[in-house]
């Protein structure tokens, strides 16, 4: 066993045993799981870390592990999982922190920060599994270890919620699996290649391919939000606020994103799906969900409702991106995968304070809370900002490549209009909220005030986390031309995935 | 095929049957477990047929050795059918 | 002379009689016999792996005139599955029951079905299974009338009226066997049976017998109340081994008896009675109000997806495909056993800490019972069949026989069984996790509870992930029958 | 007398038996239903002894139609309604359970002589005959059931004490009759010796002539009947502490006889060369008392008095486990 065998379970594991461990703790052991916690995230961090210099060093780092004859658990870096794995790592390690701040001297944080590890490390699973069977296994156990976080709180409202998106996943799990299945069978062991492996194999009926494409992107679009499969979504904002970040930007959500990209790119390979004739429908389907889903939001008044909606619309750039032929697009949709969750983890950190601090949960009770709490509501207005696709935050960068990609594509004619749309509609229900946070006069009370304690608005373990995540959104937009930056990456993804 | 065989053949699968359909009919423990035995008379006439087949100096003594196993199974379960059903009429222990 | 294939099941059965003669002593001897049992299994299941298919030929005769044990994969894992299964229930059976008499009379019996339950497992010959089926069948019923209460009394004695008659079936069955071929050795049958009417009614028969046993829709009436009504530990040994044992014979006889009288038709209409039998049992079992019924109907279900391999493995070519199809079938069988034990028994511990076990009143069982609840959600993943469990890469293989064949109607079924189960799971954790004001320390009673926990991780882990040499271990000696390899 | 003259008194024979059968399945009142079926276990008995089976018509008569009489009757005793309701099932269920009844009997009857007819009388009547003379004993059926099969009759003791394990496990013992008038307890006293007697010369006989174990268990079984019946509550037998040993004596014998023959070249059960015979009337003789004592205690119906604390080594048994 070498460390290039080794590196991607380790990876894992970083944050599997310490969940597991945490499991088996007392209530009262608060240093003890803290130190845990964030043991296995800078862990994770300094193992990502390695694993980019290795990749970047054209070293291979795989894992293998047979379950059953033709059926192996592997676990593979590539450019593209490398991508979403830094993604998980960077931001989990934010939201432990801010998810310890949250919790303090709440109940049953044994359990909630147990499934919370083992969230991760289906989330990190999904990014580095090396074929579609590895990518099934953890797409069911996201599923397992989140549905104890949505329902956490234990009211009926959360355990309904809870109940909802578990029908919802479970449903498309199942789905998945058959198309997965009757894929391996007919096609052999899926492997990840860039490229696809599809478009070279003779002799296969193309007909039970795009059932099995339907079946694919069906399981994977219940997570991923799809129009009409995004009923759970709004319901599942019950959960803690660092749940709901963790959902929206790069467990579940992302997740069934990050599939819809393996699946098109590596398994079908973007060409081969084109010549099926499959990328309109799900070019379409993509678009009408941008738009519904900013359509709806709004019409919210519940702050962390509108950003529910606003996340069903927002992650379908990457499923647009994924839709249209060509390596500019390709570049959008998949630098938006990281785009997207730095500014919508923002937001919902944010969306957190503002509950935790002043009991504020409705947009119409937002008036003046920008000078109540500044540094909070800059983080927010950067991510709204780049929400919008204003220049130079994360955002932009996203949008732009989205439309330079629809015009080599020659689909302009559609994919504008929709872009332009729906950012005007993402400006309709941002800009209200960012005016009333910064000019309205502050109500005499807030709902649930907390009194203040130190120096800051909020206790740093809360206050830092969207700060961070803040700066790190305008910075990808602002350096977005620099080495390692999540465009250049997008950039070297797209090249491999048309040198083919 | 000798006649005897063709008569004590049909009449064991006769008894299997009248056993199996009064099983059937009957919600009454005891009667069930009257017909279970009838059913099992037939299935062991059947095995008794067999053994007489062919007309050897002696019968085929393997049938018969299982038939011998089969009537005290058969007085076995039927002992610990007819405990259960009346304990159950005594009313169990709740 | 593989004389070591007798002691799996002479060392139960000596122990049962010690148990009854000392009783005071009956526990230990109990767990004592069930580890030395397990060592015994292991050593068969090791020789089985070394040299391929086992015979031992009982009093040396020839086996026809004489009884042979035989060993194969199949019968190997399965006995490896009951030997874990027994030993575990076994100590949780230590702490279980508190009547004195009931305490007395359950080692001896016990000991008896684990000794019936192994020979029906080794036996080579119809007539000989008959008559392990029936001590089977009446230390199942036996155990099970020790609930005492007047709802398992009654459904003990449907259990044994309905298992006589499947017994008599089945005894008809053999009847024709040895009118028409002359012998009641299994191997000698298989190179016998042609397809002509005597062999079609005997395999009727006798499958007819079995699927009673194994409680195959809509032949399953008796099993929930048996099941939900007999003490825990009785229980997991009914869902996980006794019902799976009738199966086991089933597969025997379709796969080698019986190999050259079979239809596709007849295999797919058992197919299809799976199918009513996992999407009926789902269905019963998300609508239970107690947990142990619960538990029982999805055995129901869960039996139905070991009947949908049938038209599957019929269907396919021997080779790598029907091996691993067959593969998947036992590790189902197999997860399944672990699971359903370990949910059983950890059903036993909800219903003697609270003193009921409806599931609507379960609230604050996770922070009463943490390790009994955990027990709950893992053999909850493995009745989906979600990863890790082995579940999971059984239906798997099963989809996959199913797309390979083209026999598109199992995919579907499989699909609803498992969003069904997951329902059912769910319903029973969301209660578990529901408030209440009772509150617990990590561990609640040891012997109960790890054993629980034991099973419940063999199922969802280590056959998850471990269980990729089963495939090989069965194909060492692939024919049941064809015992040179 | 070849047997084709004996047709019509077979027919004859054959119309009985299905007659018998059908009507103690068909009648309302139990106790002539129980009547009928002990009839028809005596009448079986004869087909037996037609068919060339004494060892059968032996065993029919003592144990399917003497001891499950015997039970049936017991259990009469404590029904309440003797008599059934009418038909639990009518109109077309009725028709469709007979419609399904006489396909059966067609498609099992066909299948059988279909069997018959195909194979002329394959067995294994000549290899066992050939291997009579090394099995220990003179008479085929106790070979088969002794040597050849005898792990069948292992398992089987162990299905007998399976049940009475469960009739124990169920309740008490029923009450006992009132004491026998002097006719009756006359007879009782008369006749339990000589059962007795019977049953010593069946078990030694059945090395080489119709008998053997369960004939004579069922005799010794017949006098603990015949005793309860007179009055005695504990049927004859010893106390539980013996009781116990008793009941497991058949399947020890037989197991650590099976057990200690094997060696290297000698299989589970196989006796070595000479020693059949004895070991064999050793195991049966074991038997004989364990299948008199189940069969005793399944008549008495549940636990004798002071069972519970036969078993017990110590004073003090440990109460540590239960709740």
């Amino acid at each position: 066993m070498s460390l290039s065998s080794l590196l991607p379970a380790l990876i894992l594991l970083s944050s599997l045993l310490p969940g597991l461990a945490i499991f088996l703790l007392r209530e009262e052991s608060h240093r003890l799981r803290t130190a845990l916690n964030l043991f296995g995230a800078v862990a994770k961090l300094l193992l990502v870390g390695l694993m980019i210099w290795g990749v970047f060093h054209e070293r291979v780092f795989e894992t293998r592990w047979t379950l059953a004859p033709g059926l192996d658990l592997v676990l593979h870096a590539d450019a593209l999982s490398v991508l979403f794995v830094s993604l998980s790592t960077v931001l989990w390690l934010v939201t432990t922190v801010y998810a310890i701040g949250y919790l303090e001297n709440t109940p049953h944080r044994s359990r909630f920060f147990g499934f919370f590890s083992l969230c991760v490390t289906a989330t990190v699973g999904l990014a580095l599994a090396g074929n579609l069977f590895t990518f099934v296994i953890f797409y069911e156990m996201l599923t397992l270890s989140t549905y104890p976080l949505v329902a956490h709180k234990g009211t009926p409202m959360a355990v309904r919620g809870a109940r909802i998106y578990l029908a919802y996943t479970l449903s498309g799990g199942v789905l998945l699996l058959i198309g997965a299945v009757w894929l391996r069978t007919i096609a052999g062991p899926l492997e990840f290649v860039e490229g696809g492996i599809l478009g070279g194999l003779e002799g296969i009926d193309p007909w039970a391919l795009r059932w099995i494409f339907l079946l694919l992107i069906v399981g994977l679009g219940v997570k991923a939000a799809l129009v009409p499969l995004h009923g759970w979504l709004p319901q599942a904002m019950v959960a803690p606020a660092p749940v709901s970040a963790l959902l929206h930007a790069v467990a579940v959500v992302k997740a069934g994103a990050f599939g819809i990209v393996r699946v098109v790119y590596d398994v079908y390979g973007v060409e081969f799906t084109a010549a099926l004739g499959l990328l309109p429908w799900l070019g379409a389907v993509a678009a009408v969900t941008i738009i519904y889903g900013s359509v709806k939001a709004l019409s919210q008044d519940h702050l962390k409702k509108r950003l529910a909606y606003s996340t069903v619309s927002q992650v379908s750039y990457i499923a647009l991106g994924t839709a249209i032929l060509g390596p500019l697009a390709t570049i959008g949709g998949v630098v938006h995968l990281v785009h997207q969750g730095v500014m919508k983890i923002t937001l919902f950190f944010a969306a957190g304070n503002y509950a935790e601090n002043l009991g504020v949960h409705r947009i119409s009770e937002m008036d003046g809370v920008g000078r109540r709490m500044p540094g909070t509501t800059l983080a927010f207005t950067v991510g709204a900002l780049g929400m919008i696709g204003v220049p130079p935050v994360a955002g932009f960068v996203s949008k732009w490549y989205l439309g330079l990609g629809a015009v080599e594509a020659g689909q302009a004619a559609w994919v504008v209009p929709v872009l332009v749309a729906s950012s005007l509609l993402n400006a309709a229900y941002f800009l209200p909220v960012l005016y009333r946070a910064w000019f309205r006069e502050p109500p005499a009370a807030w709902p649930a005030e907390k009194p203040p304690a130190g120096r800051w608005e909020m206790p740093g373990a809360l206050l830092w986390p969207p700060v961070v995540t803040a700066v790190l959104a305008l910075a990808a937009g602002l350096f977005a031309a620099a080495p390692y930056s999540p465009l250049e990456w997008a950039q070297l993804i797209a090249s491999r995935e048309y040198a083919s | 095929m000798l006649p005897q065989e063709i008569i004590f053949g049909l009449t064991g699968v006769g008894l299997f049957v009248i056993g199996l359909r009064g099983v059937m009919l009957h919600v009454s423990a005891l009667a069930r477990i009257l017909a279970i035995n009838v059913c099992g008379a037939g299935v062991f006439l059947v095995f008794v047929t067999v053994a007489y087949r062919g007309l050897g100096e002696r019968p085929d003594p393997v049938p018969l050795a299982l038939v011998l196993t089969g009537i005290v199974v058969a007085v076995s379960a039927t002992a610990l059918a007819l405990a259960l059903a009346r304990r159950l009429q005594e009313g169990g222990d709740e | 002379m593989n004389s070591l294939l007798i002691w799996p099941i002479a060392l139960p059965l000596l122990g049962s009689l010690g148990a009854l003669v000392w009783s005071s002593r009956a526990h230990l001897i109990g767990v004592g016999v069930g580890i030395l049992t397990l060592f015994a299994s292991s050593l068969v299941a090791l020789r089985f792996a070394e040299q391929g298919g086992l015979e031992h030929a009982l009093g040396g005769w020839e086996p026809g005139l004489g009884i042979a044990l035989r060993v194969d994969g199949l019968a190997a894992a399965l006995l490896m599955m009951s030997s874990l299964v027994a030993l575990a229930a076994a100590v949780y059976a230590t702490a279980y029951f508190s009547d004195p008499v009931k305490r007395a009379v359950f080692w001896p019996l016990w000991m008896l079905l684990v000794a019936a339950l192994h020979a029906l497992l080794l036996a080579g010959d119809v007539f000989n299974v008959y008559v392990t089926l029936e001590l089977l069948g009446l230390t199942a019923v036996a155990l099970a009338a020790l609930g005492g209460s007047r709802a398992s009394l009654r459904a003990a004695l449907r259990y044994l009226t309905v298992g006589l008659l499947g017994s008599m079936a089945f005894l008809a069955g053999v009847a024709l066997l040895y009118a028409a071929y002359g012998t009641l050795d299994m191997r000698g049958l298989a190179g016998l049976v042609r397809a002509e009417p005597a062999a079609w009614v005997a395999l009727t028969l006798m499958t007819a017998g079995l699927l009673v046993k194994a409680a195959l829709f809509p032949l399953h009436f008796w099993l929930p109340p048996t099941h939900a009504n007999a003490p825990a530990p009785v229980s997991a040994a009914l869902s996980a081994l006794v019902v799976k044992a009738a199966f086991y014979l089933v597969l025997r006889l379709w796969l080698d008896v019986f190999d050259g009288a079979l239809t596709q038709a007849a295999a797919s209409l058992l197919g299809l009675l799976g199918a009513a039998a996992v999407l009926w049992g789902s269905w019963r079992a998300l609508r239970a109000e107690r947990l142990k019924l619960l538990a029982a109907y999805s055995t129901v279900a869960q039996l139905g997806y070991l009947f949908l391999f049938l038209p599957l493995l019929l269907a396919l070519p021997p080779g790598p495909g029907r091996d691993a199809a067959l593969g998947g079938l036992v590790l189902f069988a197999l997860t399944h056993g672990f699971a359903k034990s370990a949910l059983f028994l950890a059903a036993g511990v909800i219903q003697q800490h609270a003193g009921h076990d409806r599931i609507a009143d379960l609230g604050g069982t996770a922070r009463a019972l943490p390790i009994t609840t955990f027990v709950l959600a893992l053999s909850g993943v493995a009745l989906i069949g979600l990863p890790p469990s082995g579940t999971f890469l059984a239906k798997w293989q099963l989809m996959s026989a199913a797309v390979t064949t083209g026999q598109w109607l199992w995919l579907p079924v499989v699909g609803l069984g498992s969003l069904l189960a997951g329902a059912y799971t769910f319903r029973v954790l969301g209660h578990a996790f529901g408030p209440s004001e009772r509150a617990g320390g990590v561990l609640v009673g040891g012997r109960q509870e790890i054993p629980a926990l034991l099973l419940a991780i063999v199922a969802t882990v280590v056959l998850g992930l471990g269980a990729n040499g089963l495939w090989g271990f069965l194909s060492t000696g692939v024919s049941v029958t064809g015992v040179s390899s | 007398m070849t047997d084709a003259h004996w047709i019509p008194l077979d027919m004859l024979l054959a119309a009985l038996l299905l007659g018998l059968g059908w009507a103690s399945v068909a009648t309302r009142d139990l106790k002539r239903g129980v009547a009928l079926f002990i009839a028809l276990g005596l009448l079986l008995a004869v087909t037996w002894a037609r068919l060339r089976a004494p060892d059968l018509a032996m065993a029919e008569a003592a144990i399917g139609a003497g001891i499950a009489g015997a039970l049936l009757l017991a259990a009469l005793r404590d029904e309440d309604r003797a008599v059934l309701p009418d038909a639990p099932i009518g109109g077309p269920r009725l028709w469709l359970l007979n419609l399904f009844c006489i396909g059966l009997a067609g498609a099992v009857g066909w299948g059988l002589l279909d069997a018959m007819a195909g194979s002329d009388g394959i067995r294994l009547a000549e290899v066992a005959g050939d291997h009579i003379p090394d099995s220990g004993v003179s008479n085929p059926v106790t070979a088969v059931l002794l040597n050849f099969r005898a792990y069948d009759t292992l398992l089987e003791l162990a299905v007998v004490l399976a049940a009475v394990l469960g009739v124990l496990s169920l309740g008490p013992a029923r009450p006992g009759f009132e004491r026998a008038g002097p006719v009756l307890g006359g007879l009782v006293r008369w006749l339990s010796p000589l059962l007795i007697v019977t049953a010593g010369y069946l078990l030694w006989v059945g090395a080489h002539a119709p008998g053997g174990a369960f004939q004579a268990g069922a005799m010794l079984a017949a006098a603990a009947v015949l005793l309860r019946l007179g009055g005695r509550a504990d049927a004859g037998l010893p106390a539980p502490g013996a009781l116990r040993w008793l009941l497991v004596a058949g399947i020890a014998v037989f197991l650590v006889v099976g057990l200690a023959v094997i060696a290297p070249d000698r299989a589970f059960l196989q006796y070595p060369q000479g020693w059949a015979g004895g070991l064999i009337l050793l195991i049966e003789a074991a038997a004989t008392l364990s299948i008199a004592v189940a069969l005793a205690l399944a008549y008495t119906g549940g636990r004798p008095p002071g069972w519970e604390t036969a078993g017990r080594l110590s004073a003090s048994p440990s109460r540590r486990e239960g709740q």
